[in-house]
């Protein structure tokens, strides 16, 4: 790797570091001003956590040379892993880092308001180890039987996006639904929610102008499909928004934008600017009505994580194999990478379904964990009940 | 006229309000507070080496009305219903306040009293 | 000695707390809250999807002053001059509440009632 | 019943809940306003260009609560000790006022008055 | 373009998206309580709308080989715009693209809190057509008239600043005075000022950096007159600020800084240190006394846009052809940069005025468009009026 | 310096200015609602006065070669400083002028909610010139007594840390303590806190990956353990709150992510990963109760400069010499460095103290200056008194 390459790809790491921070803002505008502690938390602390799992053995189970399904102890403690550029692996193995840092970040908007938070640690070292891992060793690793078998994910649509909206799913259908949340719910700060897809939008250009591992031509055109994608989502949310309603939602636009996003990251390698915009278009439309279907549906997924990250994210994986450019993709005549990337979707939704189900079950019924807050601090909110902390605390009450 | 002011749980107060439109409220206000009653106060961090301190921390809404006198029961009845949370209610669901008014006078009209409201 | 309670347009609230001064207040105290009357309340998203509801969310000011009895007229007027919008005044223009107040106490001097205004 | 309302400087409201806790009282709640009295209002920039304009832009809080009237002095006198800054007081320190309250329900209950307290 | 100006340059295009946000925040925090939203979005939708235009026509009417005035149709839907490095056309493409992104932005400033949301969009995709798109091509493209001339606008302190500070005030002339601003407004949220500041400064070495697309010693002069012009003007306007009124205003600095960003922009390319400080020293005084000018004329330019950025742009410009080094300025003799410069000034102003009092004509009176909110709308806050949503929401209402 | 090397020193230098607003959030949201614009502005006018400075003597007095203690004034104004890559002089200044820009700003956590602005104005002047310029120069350049040594520090942990922390405790000492929080302070604004924390984790990265000056191994290999000590601190002071009073405090989760930053600062060009494991839990651990054990002395360090900054970089500077790697540290048997490293610690403590204490000691004393603000005007909140802001307006006091 050469120094220019290394230089992106340390500034992409912080970037997608940076998008942590930028979705406990982006999830912490969404929520009930009781819970804002409790939902930046989810996403902070997993900066900590996941940070050591990776380093202690989260790396060398995912990318250790082990086999088609999981990683090996190779890597435990980073032993071995040189952090001289001509071979690459520390670099590597720290943008990775941040891919499983922020995926389980994800899954927290679907049980934002009610998760317990101590147990939440613990699913944070268990579902890295057990689901991430796993998956991220079957798409990316050199040996993993995706790899082999032609599924393409450019920055993680299926690792990433996927695998977070069915743990979701999974998780939101466990915890329950929330307490007195019928009659809908307002986001306690839309500047937050701003700031948060801001951040996420700035962020993304590393996730997916890096994942190339380079500065180079890929990563120029990845980068203008990412930004290409997330403008046209955001634009289609807020049309659609104002036709159903006549007015033309911040929040909408932030959602679309990350929808946009979303749906772009498995693609971003593979598809030109005008893929970009059918990719964009197609996240905005699928994702919107994926919200509103949701509603029809018991479970409550607080903050729409199956809707945004797992359609967009199977819409992207889709797209990829429809708009690929250079004889690969569906418009170019060849069904084969399609065929591919719909096993991936399918092995991803499979896996991550059942291991996320396991690991909630085994946490729920361990003593002194279990998946819920209780009900009075749910209903005094989790940020008093659980971090001994109000977000906001006005003069009269230092 | 008499005013009423609830003081009840945040979560409810969407509830309260409709209640109080069904039982004929011409109008009222809301308001964020911080409350300590039977229901004690919370314990919330006030230094960072876990230094941990008991504070009136507890976020309360109240909801003010102003109605002729005749509809006091039917009103607080309303708010009662809304605000109680469960069968037997839980610590902490709140008061209800009423004190007398003497004047009402609408501002855009400059109507006064039981026409104001 | 009485208390105002005047709730009034947000974007009022300096016009109206010059003319209470210029009526003779001694002071007053201004509070925001959430408030619904003859005006509705207004349309607001409470889900991504465009799912919309309707809710009690026009910002209101609430300016409370206390005042000796016979200030009344004088205090209730200024405040309506301030706050009516246009000339005819338009709905949410606000209402003003006259209660009695048995008992004024100044913390820094321990002086009562009138001499505590 | 009577109602005891506290405009007291926010940096004394710890204290001065405390007092009332102290002083048998059963619950309060506490709210933030901005108040101008004898205290000026402060000056503030409206303007980029260093324009200034005066506001009552100073912070008080405005502690409630209800009480049973024969408490009224012990309670009345807590908040003041806990409130007054100095041996004589500041101006600012605040103003206390009482008004009668016909009725108390609590909501768990049903309970009214005196035991609603 | 080696790979280091290629990581360079993504970089700096990603800084500079990431001023958009910043800005949302900058501009977010001065308004009142009721109109964040709307103010946020008005950057925000930028990022959407704006991409969109320049992927489909606006960075081929800037950049196609059309002429001395405007470009042609050779690039629409980014056709032939190559993504290799060797080339650099589409780092080069998205790079402007940050910069079409943020311009209307600016402009918004001027008619915060009261102009038609539905209306603006238009605008947007109007205003890029047609102002900012021709603009860009004289100043940069290389058969624009402007360059052709010899005008040096570095970063651009011509193309983006004096045209959104004249777009400004056409639309604070056109939209009109805001319903009962007249005892003055405190912004609402000064931490959000000094974030957005924060960002925009941040975001503002790619801008500056940038420009020399390459990662050079250029660019390293560009950073530095970047930061020292910003930090003289910030001092400058906490010192005006202290001396008329004994305080000394965050909001000021924020303006300062971001007044000595703007002056710098065209000359960062040109001056050196001692010269930044002077451009500083000109900016911060200059753009204090326009904003107390500003005062004393009818237009209601809300939040500053034409003291801030047009008379700091035009600043700019000017102090280009003085302090340039390297025997171009007129401090080493040379006036002939500054005659260009001139020019170059005067036709954007005309330009700008011209074209955007006419784009807002035409709006006004197209039916079901019109420049300016309802009043009552304006009354009750263009955030619940227009956009369905309250910026912050207490407990007690959900 | 080759293009890739610029590209990322560009990057690293934007990213530490940019931590200067992180920490203007960090402190501003522990603060009190009344002291929100005090207490960002510290921060954020740092970044004008001290670039100023710095370009004009600041820089010159620490870098230049002026002998073992002090540099001297060749390089007043950044003149002959050279902007071509290959000498890399004008990056490295702007580098260090990061540095200096955020130290001071460290400082204000101590003195905040009382410290008078003007004076602080002063201060930073003051303080630049002749207490951080000087121990720059005896760690840094080339010809400063403890470089000559052989004592290591990285990227700043006695420059800045320590330096900081001890200044500190000075200005603390000397400011007194502040009016009525004997009742304790909660912190106004929990997610500025994370907000601040994530920010300044970002910019991290520059500060210490940026500290080799070059996008190489040691670059990638510093980013790695400057993450891996953030995380693991993090992860102690969430337990450890956990443990004294079951509840997971998300100012504790941002405060020991700081905390490990600073100890991995001086460290992170020379430790392993599990090096940093080490000092990350020993920061953790010691800075949680360095917290608990300053509550016993009587003075109001508000927001834990010493705690974090002073007792972190103490650490930090022994677990360089403990844990470096490559035959130098303790754990391999070589104790030299450590002990050089105790000497530069004490040195630092020394001169900082000393220094540190005579400035304030005059600025005390000159007519129209003074370090503490009038009681009135704390009382009132210095946003209002000195600033003439509110941090917040609500609706109804536009
Ligand atoms: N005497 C009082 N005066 C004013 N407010 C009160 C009083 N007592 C209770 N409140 C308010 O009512 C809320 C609920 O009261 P609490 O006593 O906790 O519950 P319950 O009425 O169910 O026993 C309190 O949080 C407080 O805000
Ligand atoms: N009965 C009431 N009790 C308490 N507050 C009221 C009542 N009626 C109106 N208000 C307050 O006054 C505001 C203006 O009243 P509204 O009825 O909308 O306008 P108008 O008085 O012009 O008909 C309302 O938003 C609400 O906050
Ligand atoms: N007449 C009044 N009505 C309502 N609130 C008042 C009145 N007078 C004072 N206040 C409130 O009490 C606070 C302190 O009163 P002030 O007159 O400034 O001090 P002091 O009572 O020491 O002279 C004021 O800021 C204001 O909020």
């Amino acid at each position: 790797m050469d120094s220019g390459s290394v230089a992106w790809m340390i500034m992409a790491s912080a970037l997608v570091l940076f998008m942590t921070p930028g979705l406990a803002f982006f999830y912490g505008g969404l929520v009930r001003g009781k819970n804002v502690v409790s939902t930046v938390m989810y996403s902070f602390v997993s900066m900590g956590v996941v940070s050591v799992v990776w380093v202690l053995w989260g790396y060398s189970l995912a990318f250790g040379e082990g086999g088609q399904f999981i990683g090996n102890f190779d890597f435990v403690g980073f032993k071995d892993v040189s952090s001289d550029p001509a071979d690459g692996a520390m670099l590597f193995a720290i943008f990775q880092m941040m891919f499983a840092i922020i995926t389980p970040a994800l899954i927290t908007g679907a049980i934002a308001e009610r998760f317990k938070f101590t147990t939440y640690l613990v699913f944070l070292v268990a579902w890295i180890t057990f689901v991430y891992a796993p998956i991220a060793h079957w798409v990316w690793a050199g040996d993993g039987w995706l790899f082999e078998l032609g599924a393409l994910d450019f920055a993680g649509g299926t690792v990433v996006h996927i695998n977070a909206g069915i743990a979701a799913v999974v998780a939101a259908y466990l915890v329950g639904k929330r307490r007195g949340v019928d009659r809908g719910v307002e986001p306690h700060n839309v500047p937050f929610v701003i700031l948060g897809a801001g951040i996420l939008w700035f962020g993304w250009f590393g996730f997916n102008a890096g994942s190339g591992l380079a500065a180079d031509g890929l990563a120029i055109s990845a980068f203008l499909v990412t930004n290409t994608a997330a403008a046209v989502a955001l634009v289609v949310w807020v049309i659609l928004g104002h036709i159903h309603t006549g007015k033309m939602s911040a929040v909408g636009a932030a959602t679309g934008a990350v929808a946009g996003l979303v749906a772009i990251t498995p693609a971003s390698g593979f598809v030109g600017p005008m893929g970009a915009i059918a990719v964009g278009l197609g996240a905005g439309v699928l994702t919107f009505y994926a919200v509103r279907i949701r509603y029809k549906f018991g479970f409550d997924d607080a903050l729409e994580v199956m809707a945004v990250h797992g359609i967009g994210g199977i819409w992207g994986a889709l797209a990829t194999g429809i708009f690929a450019v250079g004889g690969i993709g569906l418009v170019d005549g060849d069904a084969e990478v399609l065929g591919y990337n719909v096993v991936a979707v399918l092995a991803t939704i499979a896996y991550s379904f059942i291991v996320t189900f396991i690991i909630l079950k085994i946490l729920d019924v361990i003593p002194g964990l279990g998946l819920r807050a209780e009900d009075a601090d749910e209903d005094a909110g989790l940020d008093i009940a659980l971090h001994g902390e109000r977000a906001y605390v006005g003069d009269g009450a230092d | 006229m008499i005013k009423i002011e609830a003081v009840v749980r945040p979560e409810r107060v969407n509830l309260v309000v409709e209640a109080l439109i069904d039982a004929g409220c011409g109008g009222y206000h809301i308001a964020n507070v911080t409350g300590k009653g039977t229901q004690q106060g919370v314990e919330v961090f006030t230094g960072r080496g876990a230094t941990i301190t008991t504070r009136a921390a507890l976020p309360k809404t109240v909801v003010t009305t102003v109605v002729k006198a005749d509809k006091k029961d039917a009103v607080v009845e309303a708010i009662i219903v809304a605000s109680r949370t469960g069968e037997d209610g839980q610590i902490g669901d709140g008061k209800i306040f009423v004190s007398p008014v003497s004047e009402v006078i609408r501002v855009r009209t400059g109507e006064k009293d039981a026409a104001a409201l």
